[in-house]
């Protein structure tokens, strides 16, 4: 049964993406885009209790069940949101059906490839998955087929294709350190057997590797001076996909920077990888914080925002010690929730008002009081104020640093003040103050939005005891 | 079930108003209900509280929520017991007051659904006793009166005033964290038992201080982070800015001793000349910017900033006298900081009142517009007039008392050792003393313009008695002042388990004392009795009356005012708030704020008027903030032209960070 | 009998100081007219306007509210309330203790307060003039005062001021630095806070240079009388007031004999004629001031009191 | 089994490599710049083989064969054809000039000789050692190259070029799994139909391929 699960969650959406690719109609293939993703979310929440026993392949452990889960439900979430999204698209005749099918197919492809990443036990493997992922992703992104998202796409596809690349011979040069110890061959890639060998290989070639394996997979994770193609691809793909990318191939991306962190972590003799990830950290959260100023399109303001918060998980994941790995595991589930909210309201509110640009979009809140109060609490949630769930993260991330290294939580704090003024500034814009034309109401499902916005909530007030001795358990994990 | 349990059902209970607000929102049945229900809720915290001050107890809670494995704390001793009666009183008279306000709001559904969860909060700050509740309350606070300042999200400037308030507010609370992060230690110790626990070594305990001063103080508008306030304050509805002045910046005030005097551990005695300085510069800089004013409830935010800095004097002096250990003095000091805390948020409230009675009755908050509306509504006035001689520390009302224990409080520190203080305390207690003179001219030139005189405008000729609830909200108020004057035995008493909590030593008791006369420190030394005071005044009074009715003549005859035979139609030629402030911005305004007046004549023979400007500026703003302003834009731009490089150009940079990296890794090996 | 002693004492003082009040400014004006060779009005002159004054019809400004008719009781109440609580021949007010010399001073801001406002109700320039002008020289003089009290409370140790006066009295005082500021400071005070030559003059009708006349401008009949007589008491309370604290012989202690009383009686007359006299001297001698020359005259005081009160803290410990 | 001699050939084929990357930095015309990536595959080619016979690794020569396939013949062919359907203007301009590359490119590869060899001291057998260092070079030349080429050609013949150094890398780690090198050629030859339909979209929308000509159609302008 159990390894049904794990089965299922790769098989559901691979077959799921086949027969969207021979689904005519776009109504049905978006019932059964969701219906595929519920089912890839049952059987992923069933890993959380039974756990299949891993193979030389495959394998699910309790860092990965995390992602899993997350990944799953917001991936169930937005196939909501995009059933309905999509519809409104087809009618004013910004997509056609055919492309449909294909981006359903897509869709289905892209939650196979990140689900084949998170229970891969072969780093070669995950390799190949996030590969897939990105190729997906970029095909999503160019579905519009207007100027500006080809040249996203095609930005997009050259900096991923290099950070591949590079990631590639990263992953080479940690089978050249595991070879000598673990043995030639397949089990030189095999992740538990990496992870228990770690402390015996060469450690001048695992930071070589690490070297490598940070910008390759960095470059997905968005982190500043890797970031390019993040703004663009957010702004010019569909919503649906800004709230996929963002909720989670930027995390799947981490997840496996984190592997090859613990493997680092665990070899006495290799540079320490914590500074590296602080130091990029830093610089993509105040980097973006300052680019926030200056938006003039609503998308690529929140892109933005999720490279300042990747550089916060990255800056804690990188101080490490159970306090800031809980605290990124935190950030990074509740950005996920929050910053796909975000997008599902973004897009609500770029079909009400027939554009995407901030300068067009005034005082919601009187003209749609639904979508402009949901979008402050939202923004006001991805600017860590409580009683939203990234403040917890916030809070502990900045005091546990604070106490530790004083001299790195000044940046950590300026960085934050920086981008939280930003982000009120265009809020107070967007949502008061006398509105802008455009009064039609949104047809899209507000569900998803208001569930990723209820969790968050409750997230911030109560954090429910099981859940925290799993991110504790995990947090320990990572060292 | 104790007073902690029923007031944190109280706060749950105005949370639970959120919800029925947001439902009921639009309805004219929606400010029966909310105003209504936070009027019983607050009535009922106040109780409790001041039972629980009474008693003198104190009580713990902890709730499954917040962070899970320390969980959701909640402590009560008689420090938050005395902010407690504060916030819960503030609370329910600005409701009581709202029942008949806010029957003009223009969106109350802007209002309604942040009102209880703003009184929620500032209460749950004061009983929250584990770091991480408490920035979630504090937050909480931040955010819901940034919504009620947002309600009016379409008048000019608001916007800009909600943005400086808020950012300002998120600054804060940064500070904050990180003072609680550094006491809590690497291991997050949140709770304020377990820092209690472990109090930290000197040089922590310092930066904690600064920490706090930088947290607490630009949420209770010390100088230089009080820019937002005059901003925020004025631009909310005048129910919510009695409570932001009234109310907020005390529990900002709470923040401040709560981590000093309770969390940072013993004082170290340079602590107290940075508080005591700050305090004196933020009075001195915050009445004079108040005369400035001619916006009244602008001036009136601008007192807030002035009263703040006299709370934070006496907080210096119980810092001294602390670290000098001498617990009856530092008592004495606290005492009377808390006892400005509570008459402050008194007669703030009752003065935002009145201007908000004003607004509604005039729709004018510009004082240089209105005038004479002592005739138009009586009842206001004579409330308002209330406010007006407590706020100026004038005998026989509360201000009097609070200003005059600082005083007792400021002659007791010759007997400080350090070179530092002896030259520091003399200075402040000059400052303080300017201060309060300053403030009286201030509100001679707030009343006297506003209510006095004749109408400048048809608005204010048009002026008419406010409602009910108004004029009964503002009279509980003036009563309060005048009991908190004549009786303020029984509030010294109060306070004083508060003292004897936070530095050891407690005030002799004051309510046995022969006539209900209040005596500090002895006998011999210095007392003050507000009862026999203000009964001498009426009784002289009254016989001066009697006998002038007795002997004199009785007759009265209107006629035009004479006026040395000049007598001037028109009203605008009244001295209006900037000509009355001209004098004192004579003496101090070019130093203080660079003050100028410039007249343009017109030449002989042209009948155009000449032209009189008088401008201010707030060199803290322009010295400041402003350049800040510009850093940050600045950056902002020069950054953004990384939005437009060409993909080669972002190749490079991937090349870049990949060469660099290694060429770290060729040099680290 | 001791109770009954000091009630008779602080009664006796109350009518005392209104009896004496009037005849101090008459004996001003006489001596000033003296000085100019002048044959000036009667010394009881202020009783006979005062008496004028009260039977005469009162003339009311249209504009004028109730506080305009209010006023000058309260005005007058509160200066006589704290010319009561002054020792002026004895030390045992039976109420001294209920205010001290702060809540004294703050007692007459109170007065102030209230005769601004006046100034202001009726609506004309000229009022505003003067109110605003007199709030201006009071937020420095109060705090100046105040620096003299401080001063004078830290040599005492108390802000009472049958204590101070006591402490003058005793032995262990000798001439000070700081009491000497205080001095100085306190008259230059006392001479702004009544209106006298040079910073004001109380004679003029001059739109321009009057502070305190443009105020009561609009005041006519008893009304007029009432804030004439309070003044004429301001004027009396602080050279009683300078009397008990700097040349306090002849003050009559606590529970003293009949005689002795008396004995203070007649050095308070005696103290008060000369500093009637010195007055009058210097305002003969010394040529008014403009209007905004006077903060610089009265910054001088305060930092006189300041300097005063460093002088103290540094100098000893401060008082046990 | 390793002996001098196998040890100086694989040297040699990998030195080749390296010395092949940089004459592409230093070509300036598109065909000429094909024709020396073609060589440069099929020099991995003949390297991929000879580690195949002295690893006695027989799947490696499937990967030559690849290799051999994709890169020497098909993919050259197929960027001559796209030149002649496109009619791009033969010379390729440089954003950096010629020498300066070379520079760059000569400090690249001492800094990745610097880097490996200072890391593979320790253990570690030889050819690995000396194989990872030149892949190391030809990647970074390879990714060099895609910096400094304006044209979007170039741009792919970079990104070929730095993929042959990734092949080199895998061939040369002593029995990587199979999968790998599969994987590898399956991405390129996705990432290359994926570049061929942007080209052939980019050109019916742009009339060129120029990646500069792309930039002033990006969003957020102001």
């Amino acid at each position: 049964m159990s390894v049904d699960a794990l089965l299922a969650v790769l098989l559901i959406p691979a077959l799921a993406a086949a027969a969207l690719a021979l689904v005519p109609g776009y109504r049905v293939s978006a019932a059964l885009n969701v219906v595929a993703s519920a089912a890839t979310f049952v059987a992923a929440a069933s890993l959380f209790f039974t756990r299949p026993a891993g193979g030389l392949y495959l394998r699910v452990d309790d860092l990965s069940v995390v992602f899993i889960v997350l990944s799953a439900f917001v991936g169930l979430t937005t196939s909501v949101f995009s059933a309905s999204y999509i519809a409104h698209e087809v009618e004013i005749g910004r997509l056609t059906p055919a492309r449909l099918r294909f981006y359903h197919a897509m869709y289905q492809a892209l939650l196979f490839a990140m689900n084949l990443a998170l229970v891969a036990n072969n780093i070669g493997l995950m390799w190949v998955a996030i590969e897939l992922a990105t190729l997906t992703t970029v095909m999503m992104v160019a579905v519009y087929r207007t100027h500006e998202a080809i040249e996203a796409a095609w930005k997009y596809f050259i900096l991923a294709s290099v950070g591949i690349a590079l990631a590639l011979f990263g992953t080479i040069l940690v089978y050249v350190a595991a070879q000598p110890v673990v043995g030639a061959g397949l089990p030189g890639m095999v992740w538990t057997r990496l992870i228990v060998a770690a402390r015996r290989m060469d450690p001048a070639l695992l930071n070589l590797a690490f070297v490598f394996l940070l910008l390759g997979y960095g470059t997905k994770v968005g982190l500043a001076p890797l970031h390019a193609w993040l703004p663009d691809a957010h702004a010019e793909g569909p919503t649906p996909i800004s709230a996929v990318l963002s909720g989670l191939l930027l995390n799947v991306a981490l997840y496996a920077v984190l592997r090859f962190k613990m493997l680092l972590a665990a070899n006495p003799g290799a540079v320490a990888p914590g500074p590296l990830m602080i130091t990029m950290g830093l610089v993509s959260l105040i980097f973006a914080a300052f680019m926030l100023y200056r938006r003039r399109d609503i998308k690529r303001l929140f892109a933005y925002s999720s490279i300042e918060h990747m550089g916060i998980i990255a800056f804690a994941f990188g101080m490490g010690g159970p306090l800031a790995n809980f605290a990124g595991l935190l950030h990074m589930t509740m950005h996920s929730l929050t910053k796909s909210a975000i997008f599902f309201n973004v897009g609500h509110v770029a079909q009400v008002k027939g554009a995407q640009s901030i300068a067009d979009i005034r005082g919601l809140t009187v003209t749609h009081p639904v979508l402009g109060w949901t979008l402050a609490a939202s923004v006001m949630a991805i600017a860590g104020l409580p009683p939203f769930g990234i403040f917890t993260s916030e809070f502990l991330v900045v005091s546990s640093t604070f106490a530790r290294q004083p001299l790195l939580a000044v940046p950590l704090v300026f960085g934050l003040i920086i981008a939280f003024g930003a982000l009120l500034l265009r809020l107070q814009g967007l949502a008061f103050g006398e509105p802008s034309p455009g009064a039609a109401r949104a047809r899209a499902s507000y569900l998803p939005m208001f569930g990723h916005l209820a969790l968050v909530l409750t997230a911030g007030v109560f954090f429910p005891p099981l859940i925290t001795q799993w991110f504790q358990h995990v947090a320990r994990l990572l060292g | 079930m104790n007073a902690l349990d029923v007031l944190l059902i109280a706060a749950a209970a105005l949370l639970a108003l959120v919800p029925l607000a947001l439902a009921m929102g639009q309805s004219p049945a929606g400010r029966w209900v909310i105003y209504g229900g936070s009027l019983a809720i607050c009535g009922g915290a106040l109780a409790s509280a001041l039972w629980a001050l009474r008693r003198a107890a104190s009580w713990d809670a902890v709730l499954p929520l917040g962070l899970p494995w320390i969980g959701a704390r909640f402590h009560l001793d008689p420090l938050a017991s005395a902010f407690a009666v504060v916030v819960s009183l503030g609370g329910a008279l600005s409701s009581f007051y709202a029942l008949g306000y806010g029957r003009h709001e223009e969106e109350p559904a802007r209002v309604l659904p942040f009102y209880p969860a703003f009184l929620a909060a500032m209460s749950l700050v004061v009983l929250a006793a584990d770091a991480f509740s408490f920035l979630v309350a504090w937050e909480l606070m931040s955010l819901s009166s940034w919504g009620l300042v947002m309600a009016r999200h379409r008048e000019a400037g608001n916007a800009r005033a909600s943005f400086v308030y808020l950012v300002m507010a998120s600054f804060g609370a940064f500070s904050l964290l990180l003072c609680f992060g550094l006491l809590a230690g690497p291991g997050g110790a949140y709770a304020f038992a377990q820092i209690r626990a472990h109090p930290p070594g000197p040089a922590t305990a310092a930066l904690a201080l600064a920490l706090a001063i930088l947290g607490a103080g630009s949420k209770a508008g010390l100088v230089p982070l009080h820019v937002w306030l005059p901003l925020a304050h004025p631009a909310a509805p005048s129910h919510v800015s009695a409570l932001m002045s009234g109310v907020m910046t005390k529990v900002a005030v709470y923040a401040f001793a709560r981590i000093v005097f309770d969390l940072a551990g013993p004082p170290a005695w340079w602590w107290a000349v940075a508080v005591l300085v700050l305090g004196a510069i933020t009075a001195v800089m915050g009445v004079l910017q108040a005369l400035m004013q001619h916006d009244l409830k602008r001036l009136l935010a601008y007192h807030t900033v002035e009263n703040i800095g006299i709370v934070f004097i006496g907080l210096g002096l119980a810092l001294a006298f602390r670290a000098a250990a001498m617990p009856l003095a530092a008592a004495l000091a606290l005492t009377a900081a808390l006892f400005h805390v509570f008459n402050h948020s008194l007669f703030k409230s009752l003065l935002f009142f009145g201007s908000g009675a004003v607004l509604t009755a005039t729709g004018e908050r510009d004082m240089d517009h209105l005038g004479g509306l002592i005739r138009g509504m009586p009842k206001t006035a004579l409330a308002f007039l209330v406010g007006c001689i407590a706020i100026s520390a004038l005998p026989p009302l509360n201000g009097f008392v609070s200003e005059w224990l600082t005083f007792q409080a400021i002659l007791l520190s010759p007997q400080l050792g350090w070179w530092a203080l002896k030259l520091a305390v003399p200075v402040v207690g000059a400052m303080l003393a300017l201060s309060a003179a300053l403030a009286a001219a201030c509100f001679v030139k707030a009343y006297g313009v506003t209510f006095l005189g004749r109408p400048r405008t048809p608005a204010a000729e048009a002026a008419r008695e406010v409602d009910g609830f108004s004029l009964a909200a503002m009279f509980a108020l003036a009563g309060l002042c005048v009991c908190a004057g004549v009786l303020p035995g029984f509030v010294i008493d109060a306070l004083s388990p508060v003292a004897h909590g936070l530095v050891g030593g407690r005030m002799p008791e004051q309510a046995s004392q022969a006539w209900l006369t209040i005596v500090p420190i002895g006998e011999a030394r210095s007392s003050y009795n507000g009862l026999l005071v203000l009964a001498f005044i009426a009784a002289s009074a009254g016989l001066c009356a009697l006998a002038i009715h007795a002997f004199a003549s009785r007759q009265a005859r209107r006629a035009p005012a004479w006026d040395c035979g000049t007598p001037s139609a028109s009203p605008m030629t009244q001295y209006t708030a900037t000509s009355f402030a001209q004098p004192i911005r004579r003496v101090f305004g070019a130093y203080v704020f660079a003050a100028r007046e410039q007249v343009e004549m017109p030449p002989p023979g042209d009948l155009s008027p000449a032209r009189f400007e008088a401008t201010v500026h707030d060199p803290i703003w322009e010295g400041l903030y402003a350049p800040l302003a510009a850093a940050v834009a600045l950056a902002a731009q020069r950054l953004n032209r990384l939005q437009f490089l060409t993909i080669r150009a972002y190749l490079g940079l991937v090349f870049l960070a990949l060469v660099g990296l290694l060429l770290v890794l060729a040099l680290w090996n | 009998m001791e109770l009954s002693g000091a009630l008779a004492i602080q009664g006796g003082q109350m009518a005392l100081v209104l009896a004496l009040a009037p005849l101090l400014t008459g004996f001003i004006r006489k001596a000033k007219a003296r000085l100019v060779r002048r044959h000036g009005p009667a010394v009881i002159q202020p009783y006979r306007d005062l008496w004028r004054l009260m039977r005469k019809e009162v003339v009311l400004a249209e504009s004028s509210s109730w506080l305009f008719r209010g006023a000058p009781y309260l005005i007058f109440a509160a200066t006589w309330v704290a010319a009561a609580l002054v020792p002026t021949f004895a030390t045992g007010l039976m109420f001294s203790w209920s205010a001290d010399l702060i809540a004294i001073i703050a007692l007459l801001g109170a007065a102030r307060f209230f005769l601004a406002l006046a100034g202001m109700d009726v609506g004309t320039s000229f009022g505003g003039i003067g109110s605003s002008r007199e709030v201006m020289i009071a937020s420095i003089a109060e705090p100046a005062m105040l620096m003299v009290i401080f001063s004078l409370a830290l040599m005492a140790g108390s802000t009472q001021l049958s204590t101070i006066a006591g402490y003058m009295l005793s032995s262990n005082v000798g001439l000070r630095v700081t009491l000497a500021l205080a001095l100085v400071a306190l008259i230059m005070v006392a001479i702004a806070e009544n209106a006298r030559i040079p910073v004001d003059n109380p004679a003029t009708h001059l739109e321009l240079t009057m502070v305190h006349e443009a105020m009561v401008l609009e005041y006519s009949g008893r009304h007029l009388a009432v804030i004439e007589l309070a003044s004429s008491l301001k004027l009396l309370l602080y050279a009683s007031l300078i009397g008990c604290v700097f040349v306090p012989w002849g003050l009559a202690p606590a529970g003293a004999s009949w005689q002795a009383h008396l004995v203070g009686i007649a050095a308070y007359v005696g103290k008060l004629a000369l500093a009637g006299a010195l007055l009058a001297v210097f305002e003969t001698a010394i040529a008014k001031m403009r209007v905004f020359r006077a903060p610089a005259f009265l910054s001088a005081a305060f930092m006189m009191g300041i300097l005063g009160v460093l002088l103290l803290f540094v100098s000893r410990g401060g008082l046990q | 089994m390793i002996d001098g001699l196998s040890f100086d050939i694989a040297h040699l084929l990998a030195g080749a490599l390296v010395l092949i990357s940089l004459l592409m930095l230093y070509q300036d015309r598109l065909t000429a710049l094909i024709n020396v990536f073609a060589a440069q595959a099929v020099t991995l080619a003949l390297s991929v083989a000879w580690q195949a016979c002295v690893q006695g690794a027989p799947h490696l020569y499937i990967t030559a064969a690849i290799t051999l396939a994709l890169k020497a013949i098909v993919i050259p062919l197929a960027l001559h054809r796209i030149i002649k359907i496109l009619g791009i203007h033969r010379e390729l301009d440089q954003a950096v000039g010629v020498g300066p590359t070379m520079l760059a490119g000569v400090a690249l590869v001492a800094l990745a000789l610097v880097v490996m060899l200072g890391v593979t001291s320790s253990g570690g057998d030889r050819i690995a050692r000396e194989d990872l260092a030149f892949a190391l070079s030809v990647v970074l030349l390879g990714l060099l190259m895609m910096v400094t080429r304006r044209n979007a050609v170039g741009l792919v013949v970079g990104f070929m070029s730095l993929e042959n150094g990734l092949v080199l890398a895998a061939t040369g780690a002593r029995g990587m799994p199979l999968v790998v090198e599969i994987s590898v050629a399956f991405s390129v030859l996705i990432a290359f139909i994926v570049i061929g339909v942007f080209l052939f979209r980019i050109r019916e929308r742009f009339e060129t391929v120029d990646v500069a000509a792309l930039d002033q159609f990006r969003g957020d302008r102001g």
